[in-house]
């Protein structure tokens, strides 16, 4: 239905192709499957749709029990992280062009929470462990009528970890997580790090209790895998060592 | 419930993850060293003979070898031991982790090429006689 | 349900217990680093001089060992790397027994292993060093 | 099949459904029913702001506010609600600040404010800062903050649970809320949440067009299951075109962008708004500047290989400022078109972007079966509801006001509500319907795929029901879309699984769309004038002496049996501004 437009009105310039991809998804359906297992699918793709597009389109064409979530569809609702080619990405954030597309693209699902379906799992201790670390302010004195004051330095502080979009990136792509599950895990310590280093909290105390836990900060080895692979460019082991350095300058 | 071990690929991290696997291994292997060396210098309350039969196999070409390898790991260790101090300490730290990561990769090879040559050469004399 | 699942490994199902009130894991992350800042020099030096110093590890013998032990300076050396080396080690095969074991039986064994074994071999290390007597045998 | 009993149940936790949780459930048992995460709400893509007066960086008052919102959505405003909402707004803003939410800050620690389209001082003598910002992520810290102080106050959430109906109980002669029938995604179970009021806060419906700034979940549930029910929908004609969104792609660019200084331009570089809103230009509202672009295309103006798009220039601003206050879409930009805006002009064309009408409620919330009476504890906040507060044209930022303000609002007169009743009794087999829908797409053995007629669908919206309109596009779009209903009746399901089923839901969702897609072409073609969103070329002209007024859609059942769309009217209520010419 789209208009046609004529051959000759089109320069020769910047005309994209679409080439042939072949994805190698790691599929498990609980229904049948007892075992995940691979699977290869070869699409036509410009080099500029995203992986998302890919998926939607192998859903939509091929397979349709092919099973992933997403939403906005472009890196701010944090639905579609998975492991793409090995790391850690947002589907809808990585693009055909940037991946090597001569070998199989291979995706799976993250890695260290249950894998319900494809590439499911399942979020629920990920939003459990972000829960604890009271992800709220917790404001001092009575309220004023107005806004509280902050300076612009002040809210700057804290500004890089407000970007956080719980996609889980962090958390998955951490060599601690997958084998301790109990870790609070990257995603759960940017939360309560935005909270610490912002000037109108007065939750300190408690947060820190909760981080200084055998699980807290503590267990993380700065392998750094959480900043490379978070979608939003947070400097995650750089907040985590920002709240290490909190726990023992402000309590040893 | 659980059925299956996942078998997906090798999760792909940075310089990060792999300075990490290898600051553990040289961790775990240096520990265990220490433990026989502590046993095998105890020797020295048995008799000296004993001491210095248990020394003679640290003079062979194998164990010297060796030998190499665990300053290495120990080096290694030492070396990115401080990274990781200073990506805790300093400010700055996590967003230079890679330079440091490069940094010390090449302290390490400058140490280890005449270090390797010093603790070689003693044995590789033995081996093949000294040069006039 | 009865389909099959993959399980995640020793994902935090029941709900974590909550702090104990202690900052012993802050202690020990920072006894890892200040140990690991004096071990540099301890156990650098050591190497070096045992292993590169005039003839290596070639020189090496009772006697050596000997005429070293009788200076305070070597004792006070070796023994502060023992004991450093061997907590930091210690501690730090602690934290790799948390990682990997799976289930709580199994890490509490390991964990009795490795810190029997490490003090065994701290006191052996220690009695080693004081009561050395160069004039044995 | 489970069922469950609370006061309140809210579905859908973007920004409204959230809000009014907060209220909710600390004045009765509540719960929250999302298909999404809460955090995966499209409320997180909002990026530009949310306007209030609160006059910190310059003169301003809610009643200014009030007149642009009227003048903005081209006098289809019920003004009450606007006055409402403007006034209520300056609260909203703080408290919201009060919850946490990391607003960007003034030199002096003040909530921050910057110029937003259509917002002016003094009725329109010049643009005014009034939109409180957090960087281009104002939506997202309202998601976060709203979710963070969900958690704080202990709200229960059902996540990844659908709500494919709403129970209604008929006995008294007047339909009367008791609950709501959902699909739960992760075992394929049929849930009964019985409740006492029922909130719907489930967000538009973009995906109706192919080019839009929506989320690929934004596929008007709510508004299809209380359009299913027989109660009407408002105003649908009304759906707002974003100027800019990325070429091609849709994905938003706000208009802060251009509230920071940024310019549209042409091919030829020349700064076309000029022309369209000589007094504010490129801050001119949204339908007006989609219009300009549009004709500046057709009129071959146009940039690019195709001529198909023109330009948002932010090269002249200081290149720390870009990075400062629009670091996301300047992201956006540099990963999707691989175009840098610090020196790069980048590429835009409208996109489908926000429903002007939905579910119509009174201002105190309350969902109306006509024109006049209310389903008892039913209510609607949030965009699939139409108040009306943002008439034919919604003002950038009004949106993220609108959830707050009335979302608060119907958090409190759902639990008061439920507060002062019994529990209303369940009609015989209220999950009969939701089985043979779930259990029909399921088992059948049609030939149509979901995707292929979603595809169909959004590409005819997209030339025949876009930014201009004719009759003769939309009947094309009608003919279409009716089409399509046929088809979709065989329409297939691969996965016949129960768990995680998203093939079932993806073919769900297209039947709400459907339906969707229908009321707006009928109530389109029926809207013989232009205003605000709606632009017809064979009407170029508003028409208040036919058509000052709202459009109620009703589905109705005609002598064979078949499904039609009824339209009837509703009077604009007007209080204090006379509709008079709309000159930027
Ligand atoms: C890219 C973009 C930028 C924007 N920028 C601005 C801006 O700068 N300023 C402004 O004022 N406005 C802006 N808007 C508009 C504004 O963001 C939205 O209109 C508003 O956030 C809608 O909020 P909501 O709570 O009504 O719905 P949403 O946030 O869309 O939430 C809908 C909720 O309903 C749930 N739901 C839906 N269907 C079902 C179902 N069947 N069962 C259960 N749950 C269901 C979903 O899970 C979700 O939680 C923007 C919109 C977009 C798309
Ligand atoms: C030479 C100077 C040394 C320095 C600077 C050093 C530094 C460190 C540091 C900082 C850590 C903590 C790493 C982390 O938390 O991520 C660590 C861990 C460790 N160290 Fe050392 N160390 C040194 C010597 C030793 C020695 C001699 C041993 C063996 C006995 C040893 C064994 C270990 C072990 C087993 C770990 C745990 C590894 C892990 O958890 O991954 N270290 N070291
Ligand atoms: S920190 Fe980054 S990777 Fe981790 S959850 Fe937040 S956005 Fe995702
Ligand atoms: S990946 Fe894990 S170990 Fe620390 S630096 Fe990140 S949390
Ligand atoms: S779909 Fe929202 S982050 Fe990818």
């Amino acid at each position: 239905m789209a208009a046609v437009v004529e051959e000759t009105t089109v320069p020769e310039t910047e005309v994209p192709v679409a080439t042939d991809v072949t994805f190698r998804i790691r599929r498990f359906l609980p229904d049948v499957d007892t075992e995940p297992h691979w699977e290869d699918y070869t699409i036509a793709l410009f080099p500029t749709d995203r992986v998302l597009t890919a998926l939607e389109k192998i859903k939509g064409e091929v397979d349709g029990t092919l099973s992933f979530r997403r939403s906005c569809g472009h890196g701010i609702c944090g639905s579609d992280a998975m492991r793409i080619n090995g790391r850690n990405r947002l589907a809808c954030k990585t693009l055909v062009k940037d991946l090597d597309t001569s070998k199989p693209i291979t995706i799976e699902a993250i890695k260290g929470l249950e894998v319900e379906k494809d590439m499911i799992v399942d979020m629920e201790p990920f939003f459990a462990a972000y829960r604890q670390v009271l992800p709220f302010l917790i404001p001092e004195g009575h309220e004023p009528s107005r806004e509280r004051l902050q300076s612009a330095e002040d809210r700057a502080r804290f500004d890089d970890t407000t970007k956080c979009i719980l996609c889980a990136c962090c958390t998955t792509s951490c060599p601690v997580y997958w084998t301790d599950g109990q870790y609070f895990g990257p995603a759960a310590i940017v939360a309560a790090h935005r909270f610490i280093f912002d000037s109108r909290d007065a939750g300190f105390e408690q947060r820190l209790e909760v981080l200084n836990d055998k699980e807290g900060v503590w267990r993380c080895r700065t392998t750094f895998n959480c900043t490379d692979a978070c979608p939003r460019g947070i400097e995650v082991t750089k907040a985590i060592q920002e709240v290490k350095r909190a726990l023992i300058f402000r309590r040893v | 419930m659980a059925t299956t071990t996942p078998v997906g690929t090798l999760y792909r991290g940075g310089e990060g993850m792999w300075t990490w696997v290898l600051h553990r291994v040289t961790g775990v292997a240096v520990f265990f060293f220490l433990f026989v060396h502590v046993l095998d210098t105890a020797l020295v309350r048995v008799s000296p003979e004993a001491y210095d039969l248990v020394i003679a196999t640290y003079k062979t070409p194998i164990v010297n070898l060796l030998e190499v390898g665990l300053v290495g790991a120990v080096l290694y260790h030492a070396l990115n031991g401080l990274r990781v101090i200073l990506v805790d300490f300093w400010s700055k730290g996590p967003r230079y982790q890679r330079q440091m990561t490069w940094t010390i990769a090449a302290v390490w090879l400058l140490v280890m090429v005449p270090g390797t040559y010093f603790m070689m050469i003693h044995t590789v004399e033995a081996l093949f006689g000294s040069t006039p | 349900m009865s389909a099959p699942s993959i399980d995640a490994p020793r994902s935090p199902q029941g709900g974590r217990r909550t702090s104990q009130r202690s900052n012993f894991e802050l202690y020990s992350w920072l006894f890892m680093r200040i140990s690991g800042l004096v071990l540099v020099f301890l156990v650098l030096g050591h190497l070096f001089i045992m292993n590169i110093l005039d003839g290596g590890v070639q020189r090496i013998n009772f006697a050596f060992v000997a005429g070293r032990w009788a200076s305070p300076f070597w004792q006070s050396w070796d023994l502060l790397m023992l004991w450093l080396a061997m907590l930091h080690g210690t501690n730090g095969m602690r934290t790799i027994i948390n990682d990997y074991a799976e289930r709580d039986q199994t890490r509490f064994w390991l964990k009795m292993l490795l810190y029997v074994s490490a003090a065994f071999i701290i006191l052996l290390g220690t009695l080693v060093i004081f009561t050395f007597d160069p004039n044995i045998g | 099949m489970q069922t469950h009993t609370f006061d309140v149940i809210i579905v859908g936790a973007g920004g409204a459904g959230m809000r009014a949780a907060l209220e909710s459930s600390s004045r009765a048992r509540t719960a929250v029913l999302t298909k999404l995460y809460p955090t995966r709400s499209h409320t997180g893509a909002a990026q530009g702001g949310m306007c209030a007066a609160l006059a910190n960086v310059e003169e301003d008052n809610w009643e200014w506010h009030t007149f642009d919102t009227i003048k903005g959505g081209d006098y289809l405003v019920d003004q009450d609600a606007a006055e409402i909402m403007c006034k209520e707004a300056i609260d909203a803003v703080l408290d919201l600040e009060k919850m946490g939410l990391p607003f960007n800050r003034t030199p002096e620690g003040r909530i921050d404010q910057r110029r937003f389209g259509g917002h002016t001082r003094n009725h329109g003598e010049a643009a005014v800062r009034r939109a409180c910002y957090a960087a281009d992520r104002t939506g997202h810290m309202i998601l976060q903050t709203l979710y963070q102080n969900c958690i704080k106050a202990g709200v229960e959430f059902y996540n990844e649970f659908y709500v494919l109906d709403i129970i209604l109980n008929e006995d008294s002669g007047q339909p009367v809320a008791a609950g709501a029938v959902a699909y739960e995604l992760a075992t394929g179970e049929i849930h009964i949440f019985r409740a006492k009021s029922v909130v719907f806060a489930t967000g538009g419906y973009g995906k109706v067009w192919k080019t839009t700034s929506n989320a690929h979940t934004l596929t008007g549930d709510g508004m299809g299951i209380v359009w299913r029910k027989g109660l009407p929908l408002e105003d649908m004609e009304f759906y707002q075109f974003h100027p800019t969104g990325l070429a091609g792609l849709g994905v938003l660019l706000t208009e802060g962008a251009r509230g920071e200084g940024g310019i549209l331009r042409n091919a030829s570089g020349e700064r076309f708004m000029e022309r369209y809103a000589p007094t504010i230009k490129d801050l001119a509202p949204r339908d007006m500047v989609a219009r300009a672009m549009v004709q500046e295309v057709r009129e071959g103006r146009g940039a690019g290989p195709n001529k198909d798009y023109v330009y948002l220039d932010l090269t002249h601003l200081p290149a720390e400022q870009v990075e400062a206050k629009l670091p996301d879409i300047t992201e956006f930009a540099r990963t999707y078109l691989g175009v840098d805006p610090i020196n790069e002009l980048v590429p835009v064309f409208p996109t489908a972007h926000y429903a002007m009408g939905g579910v119509p409620t009174n201002v105190h919330t309350e969902v109306l079966r006509d024109n006049e009476h209310v389903v008892p504890g039913l209510y609607a906040a949030g965009e699939v509801a139409c108040v009306s507060v943002h008439g034919a044209n919604r003002l950038g930022t009004n949106s993220l006001l609108d959830i707050n303000v009335f979302g608060r609002r119907a958090g409190i007169a759902a639990a008061e509500y439920a507060n002062s009743v019994e529990l209303a009794e369940l009609p015989n087999d209220p999950q009969g319907a939701t089985i043979a829908l779930v259990e029909g797409l399921r088992s059948g053995a049609g030939s149509e795929r979901v995707a292929a007629l979603r595809k169909d669908m959004q590409e005819t919206m997209d030339m025949n029901a876009q930014v201009y309109r004719t009759e003769a596009t939309l009947k094309q779009a009608l003919s279409d879309v009716q089409e399509l209903k046929a088809r979709y009746k065989n329409v297939s399901v691969q996965d016949k699984g129960t768990r995680y089923n998203t093939d079932l839901i993806e073919a769900i969702e297209l039947g709400f769309l459907l339906d969707l897609a229908e009321v707006t072409v009928v109530s389109a073609l029926e809207r013989k004038e232009s205003r605000g969103g709606h632009a017809r070329e064979d009407y170029p002209n508003r028409d208040d002496v036919n058509f000052m007024r709202h459009t109620m859609a009703y589905k109705a059942e005609d002598v064979s049996g078949e499904d039609y769309v009824r339209l009837d009217y509703k009077p604009v209520t007007v209080t204090r501004y006379e509709p008079m010419e709309r000159k930027y």
